[in-house]
């Protein structure tokens, strides 16, 4: 929603909170580099943004980006060439975590630390920390708000559609399997699913013919806010309003779709690109050996998920500042 | 040794091989001769296995045989010079040489064998200048004939086809072919030997057969004593009369075209000539003796030299939407390849060349398209009479006819006429004679191109007589007769 | 070179009655309508309730609109002999200049104005690439399909551009409704008939054919091989710049990622319509069935729950099936 | 057919001295050469510390190695004529076949020979549609793209599948390493040097410049040409099974995503390297030398941190100028 006249600069990083023990004062230099998927989506765009705004708040650190892909061949490219340049410290968000496990065990190996973003490798003896979303979490979240809904309305045998994004991903089947568990506990059901590709084209066509092959449907839940673009102006054209759809990630477009109330978008689960900002801070603390100041231990922890949360007409004033542009 | 009984050959629309004979004996020259299209190249590839014959049967060395494959007759012992150059540009000269039956072990190369083998066989055909490393596509077309000729050597072969080895040679390099051929004979090899140079044949050859609209008309005639005039004879075929109408009576107009100094290197030189209104044009000469050049270039649409002016104007070169819009009209003489759109309709055909004419800020009027068409389908009688038709399904010459018919729409000044009855049977002819005496006769000038010399002597009002790119005879056709301009044109004798 | 050994034996004089031949011209169509029937009856016994609707026919139609649009392009340009593998990306470029904020402050119609000259302008690029330039088409287009695609990206921050409200018309070319059935696809249907006369009833059509299938003839004819080319190349971008109005109208958006492998979607529809690809033949009537045999089975796949993988494999066996069946009316030149 | 108008002069026996001629034969070479050396120099200016670094040229070839492989295969069929859209799938098809637990449980042997099946396998059926159905190569192998990563897909139930431990014997092909160059960099020379040998050193090799360059030609001459196109499909298919090899090492996964877009990418390399799409000319080497140019590029931006986007751009600018540059030196067919 980049042209959307927006008031605050909303993909930027949160000011980083006062922290308590000084971990914000200037420490020993450190060189972090980062690799990402193609940023051709605007969930990944907003993690390169926010990564960036996170390092240049520290003058200690020197942020050092390979140019992003999505061909799993050069982002291990990528990520040599960082290890070659002997970084302190590597946040990665892998487009397969599976797929580069091998490159940042190398570079574990080679005495970098390495901070997984999001898509965890499968092997922990590849990284240091990992920090990401809960995708199975956001499943659950958007199952039990959608199970509610319709438990309290009364519904019985709904008829549940979902949207995936790119089937191909491990991300996308654990969305699916939380989305499916957490409407068991309701005793409903995925009526159909079908998968687009992240574009809002994709998102448009999948939608448009769903629609058409439900000619009533309950509830929607669409993974991703980008593609969600697309599966709005479907819905929009064919003039559907008998459901309500909760969306995936927390795009700025989708709150505001939110906030009006007008939108058959009610709800939206978060997976917050923010993880991106937080992973950097993480990365400087391991390569300058500092602790997290609010816990009690005197290293950064091994892994840390963010929850997926809710965001509804009510809270959603809150979030705004937190969604980015897709 | 090799004989062949009853060769029939059937292509679309014709019937190339109409029960040939040909018997060759080990160790002799046999020779194949016949004007263009009598079948000779399409017999010869019968034999090495290229065309499947309809009828007939082969006999070699007493045992009936069957080359279903260039393989099969490769395995027999025939070797094969093509008329087309049959080489692979991306590959070398030695490569060429032995593409097929390379000498390999275990499917690698011996590429220092295979050199040297080529070297040697280059070497006996006089020509050890051509290096064997060399990149075939960067040699020049003669030396391109040394490499095909060399191929067919490079085989063990008991029976070598020559079809127009000559064709791309000069004089002097000949001589090293038919020394070749004499060795080769010495040793009991047959050859096959075509070629459209009688002297030629009086040289080299033994024996000849005569080949006349894929017919034999004479087998085993004498290479040395048959007189020209009965060969003359028997490849023109004075059964066949043709029937050319009247020429004009009234003199010709103005000059619509005027041709001064124009040369193309390697094709032609310092042609000058001119053509008036109603006056029709023949430019007589052997295969290959620039005569498709020379329309060509009149047409603007080839490099050359010199300059051309129609009606006064000059034809800018590389223009022909300009110079089709001036009122000129090339009938090319690869009709598939240079004319026709086969997928088309006879009428779509016809009227490829004046669209403008029949459009109105681009939208067509296809009514009167239509009637156009069909009128000029019933003015040429083209059959079947049906202007809808593919053309594709049309025999050649009634295609022929709907290449002329593309160019009598529209005003004309000035047709050129490329063997404008190449594939045209006989009865088509007359008419065909006809239509372009009438374009001559509504004041178009028409510029003719024919490798039959009775057509362009019965056709034209004057005749250019043409020997390897030069001009060696200008003058009225009816001062001429048919073996003078053979003469002329075979011995290079003026007359 | 072609191989004169394969030319298939034909009478003389066996003349067809026209009638017949008429009706033979036509069998491949047919071929393709059986298809769709086919396709049609499949999807009235699995999704009785669903499949005939007209809603569902119109989103079938509003689906194949875009790629349809470019279809017609590419149908001029393969009928001409040549190739276009930048459509997808061309038609991203347009919807993404078209939606800068600069764009969007002129309002609509310059919108639309904007992605048409953007589209033509490309495809002008490439024309003037390979009529003049002589590249080979496949190069030619497959650089522009990368340039393209990146400059899309540049040009939008890899951003997806939403379409300001102020600027709605262009949306409501997908939700305004005329006889219940959308803007876009009356666009759509005007495209294709005005494609159709132009292929049939113009001399821009006829050249086509002739550039197409003897290029040598055509250029001895007295026509302008280049120009024309150039011309056929500009035409595709055409299409593709306003498929991409219409794909801003569908999705509300510009994006760098939009038509994304719409090249061997359109190239396989036009083929599998009957166009070959050496050029000279083919109709556009052809290539919209053939697409809308895609259309359909995609529809029939999402229809019946069924995942993309199996519509792959689908899509892979019908195109050469479909193509096997044609082979059998018409020669081709081996490879 | 010919066209007569356009054949150059010919002098009686200028068979052009040998020498110049040779020389002339390397230019293409030289020009691709210098391309890399250029490149070479901004890397060196732009980022000195880095880019002559032993493990950056490393990463330089490791990187290349899959796509080189297939590069290989797709020299030979362009070559030969055709052409292969396939390649990126049939290598995905072949990692995902040879990572499913039913062949894991067989070893990494049996792993890596079914890869190489799976491919020779894939290409083999292109083959047979293309030479014996003869669809066009064009369609047919699109139309294999298609399916084939369907299939991937399909088997794979599209998650990315491991590789065992049991079975790293196929991953140490990419950690374990030779005088600091990992396996897969040999395997990948291996390749280059095999091709190399099998296109100049063999008679299959020199077929397949007769069969490409001149098919009625080649058959006249007795060599069988439909069965030499369909061996050149499967020796393509063949370069994907063991650039699935590679793949799998290099990420420790079989998935349907690998080698997306790969046939443009092998395409483009081969042509830039000088092999004609009319088939009958080219070489490996100018087709390594344009994989390397292209990879180098990748490198560079990756050093430089410079974007997608602007890195696409660059791409398709190469490609125009590369095969304009190439056109001084032949002679093409105009559109
Ligand atoms: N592949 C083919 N398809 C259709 N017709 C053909 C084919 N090849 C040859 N013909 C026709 O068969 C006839 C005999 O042709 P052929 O090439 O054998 O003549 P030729 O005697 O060798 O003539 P020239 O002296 O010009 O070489 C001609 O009418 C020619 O047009
Ligand atoms: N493809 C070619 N490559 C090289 N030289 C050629 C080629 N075609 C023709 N030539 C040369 O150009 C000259 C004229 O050739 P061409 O066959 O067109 O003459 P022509 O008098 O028109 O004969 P035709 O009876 O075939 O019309 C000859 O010297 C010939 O060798
Ligand atoms: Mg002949
Ligand atoms: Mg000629």
């Amino acid at each position: 929603t980049s042209n959307e006249p927006v008031a605050t600069p909303s993909s930027a990083a949160p000011a980083p909170a006062p922290a308590a023990s000084g971990n914000d004062q200037p420490g020993t230099k450190v060189v972090i580099g980062f690799s990402a998927p193609a940023a051709d989506h605007g969930w990944i765009a907003a993690i390169a943004k926010n990564a960036e705004s996170a390092a240049k708040q520290y003058t200690d650190v020197d942020f050092k980006p390979v140019e992003p892909t999505n061909d799993i061949n050069q982002q291990i490219s990528a990520v040599e060439s960082l290890i070659a340049a002997k970084v302190s410290a590597l946040v990665i968000l892998p487009n397969d975590g599976q797929q580069l496990n091998q490159v940042a065990t190398q570079a574990t190996q080679a005495g970098i630390p390495v901070i997984n973003l999001d898509r965890i490798f499968p092997d922990k003896l590849a990284y240091r920390t990992w920090i990401g979303g809960d995708n199975y979490g956001m499943g659950v979240a958007a199952g039990h708000y959608i199970g509610k809904q319709l438990k309290d309305k009364g519904v019985s045998n709904p008829v549940i559609v979902e949207i995936q994004g790119i089937a191909t991903l491990p991300l996308t089947q654990d969305r699916s399997k939380g989305f499916a568990d957490a409407l068991k506990t309701y005793g409903f059901s995925v009526t159909a699913k079908q998968d687009a590709k992240f574009t809002v084209e994709t998102g448009n066509s999948v939608a448009a013919s769903l629609l058409q092959a439900h000619k009533k449907i309950d509830a929607m839940w669409n993974h991703d806010d980008d593609q969600g673009v697309g599966v709005l102006a479907a819905i929009k054209e064919a003039g559907r309003n008998e459901f309500f759809m909760v969306g995936g990630a927390g795009s700025l477009n989708a709150m505001k779709e939110i906030q009006s109330g007008t939108s058959v978008l009610k709800a939206t689960v978060t997976y917050s690109p923010t993880m991106a900002a937080s992973a950097i801070k993480l990365a400087r603390l391991i390569a300058q050996e500092k602790g997290m100041s609010d816990l009690v231990e005197n290293q950064v922890p091994q892994s840390i998920t963010l929850a997926s949360e809710t965001i509804t007409k009510e809270n959603v004033e809150k979030y705004l500042p937190l969604g980015f542009e897709s | 040794m090799l004989v062949m009984r009853g060769i029939v050959k059937q292509f679309p629309g014709v019937r190339a091989l109409d029960g040939v004979d040909l018997d060759v004996r080990a160790g002799e020259v046999h020779c194949l001769l016949g004007q263009n299209g009598a079948g000779k190249s399409t017999l010869i590839k019968v034999l090495a296995g290229a065309h499947q014959p309809d009828e007939g049967t082969i006999e070699f060395n007493g045992a009936q045989v069957r080359a279903s494959s260039p393989m099969d007759a490769i395995r027999l012992g025939f070797a094969t010079i093509y008329q087309e150059l049959d080489l692979v540009d991306g590959l070398s000269v030695a490569e060429n040489i032995f593409l097929g039956h390379e000498h390999a072990r275990a499917g690698f190369v011996n590429r220092g064998a295979v050199n040297r083998a080529a070297g040697a066989v280059l070497a006996r055909l006089g020509h050890p200048e051509i290096r064997p490393k060399a990149e075939v596509g960067r040699l020049s077309p003669a030396a391109k004939q040394v490499v095909s000729m060399a191929r067919a050597l490079s085989h063990e072969a008991r029976l070598i086809i020559m079809d127009e080895p000559s064709a791309a040679l000069a004089h002097d390099e000949v001589a090293n072919l038919f020394r070749i051929i004499r060795e080769l004979t010495a040793q009991g090899v047959a050859v096959v030997y075509i070629s459209h140079r009688l002297e030629e044949i009086r040289e080299i050859g033994d024996r000849v057969t005569v080949l006349k609209d894929g017919r034999t008309v004479a087998v085993g005639l004498p290479a040395r004593d048959t007189p020209t005039s009965e060969i003359v004879s028997l490849m023109t075929g004075r059964n066949v009369e043709y029937v050319f109408p009247p020429r004009a009576a009234e003199s010709p107009g103005d000059e619509v075209l005027r041709v001064e100094g124009l040369s193309s290197p390697g094709a032609f030189a310092d042609v000058s000539f001119s053509v008036r209104a109603g006056e029709i044009v023949g430019l007589a000469g052997l295969v290959g003796s620039g005569r498709s050049e020379i329309l060509e270039a009149v047409y603007g649409a080839r490099r050359a030299y010199g300059s051309v002016a129609l009606s006064g104007k000059p034809v800018r070169r590389g223009d022909i939407v300009g110079t089709v819009r001036r009122g000129m009209g090339l009938a090319p003489e690869e009709r598939k390849a240079q004319a026709l759109l086969l997928d088309q309709s006879v009428t779509a055909n016809i009227t490829l060349g004046s669209l403008p004419g029949f459009a109105k800020f681009g939208w067509m009027d296809r009514a009167r398209e239509k009637a156009e068409a069909q009128r000029l389908v019933e003015a040429l009688d083209i059959r079947p009479p049906d202007p809808e038709r593919p053309i594709k399904t049309l025999s050649g010459g009634n295609q022929q006819k709907a290449v002329l018919a593309r160019w009598l729409l529209g005003s004309r000044k000035l047709l050129l006429l490329d063997e404008p009855t190449r594939g045209v049977d006989v009865g088509a002819r007359a008419e065909l004679y006809a239509v372009i005496r009438g374009l001559a006769d509504q004041g178009i000038g028409v510029l003719l191109v024919s490798s039959e010399v009775p057509e362009v002597l019965g056709l034209s009002d004057r005749v250019l007589v043409l020997r390897e790119g030069t001009v060696i005879h200008q003058g009225d056709a009816q001062d001429l007769d048919e073996h003078r301009v053979l003469d002329m044109i075979m011995d290079g004798r003026a007359a | 070179m072609s191989n004169p050994a394969e030319a298939g034996p034909h009478d003389r004089f066996a003349v067809r009655a026209p009638g017949p031949l008429a009706w033979l011209g036509e069998t491949r169509h047919l071929g393709l309508v059986i298809a769709l029937v086919l396709l049609a009856i499949v999807g009235l016994v699995t999704k009785p309730e669903n499949f005939a609707t007209t809603s569902n026919l119109v989103s079938i139609l509003s689906l194949a609109a875009t790629i349809g649009v470019i279809t017609v392009g590419a149908t001029f340009v393969i009928i001409g002999g040549g190739i276009d593998l930048s459509v997808g990306a061309t038609m991203a470029l347009a919807s993404v200049w078209a939606t800068t904020l600069a764009t969007q402050a002129y309002g609509p119609a310059v919108m639309a104005i904007c992605a048409i000259l953007v589209g033509t302008g490309t495809g002008l690029v490439n024309g003037l690439l390979i009529a003049y330039g002589r590249l080979v088409p496949f190069i030619a287009t497959l650089a522009m399909l990368v340039a393209a695609r990146g400059l899309a990206q540049r040009m939008s921050d890899r951003k997806t551009q939403i379409i300001q409200v102020d600027n709605s018309a262009i949306v409501d070319l997908s939700t305004t409704r005329l006889l219940g059935v959308p803007l876009l696809v009356y666009i759509f249907a005007l495209v294709v008939v005005l494609g159709w006369v132009l292929l049939n009833r113009t001399t821009f059509g006829r050249r086509t054919y002739a550039v197409g299938g003897n290029p040598e003839a055509a250029r001895l004819a007295g026509i302008n091989v280049r120009r024309h080319t150039m011309l056929l190349y500009a035409l595709s971008g055409l299409c593709c710049g306003i498929a991409a109005i219409l794909i801003m109208a569908r999705t509300t958006t510009g994006s760098s990622t939009h038509g994304d492998l719409y090249e061997l979607d359109a190239i396989a529809a036009v083929i599998i319509g009957g166009t070959l690809l050496t050029g000279g033949r083919g109709t556009i009537i052809g290539s919209i069935l053939g697409l809308l045999i895609f259309t359909l089975i995609t529809n029939l796949f999402i229809l019946n729950g069924l995942n993309t993988s199996d519509q792959l494999i689908a899509k892979g066996l019908i195109i050469v099936v479909a193509v096997l069946l044609q082979r059998r009316n018409l020669k081709e030149r081996a490879p």
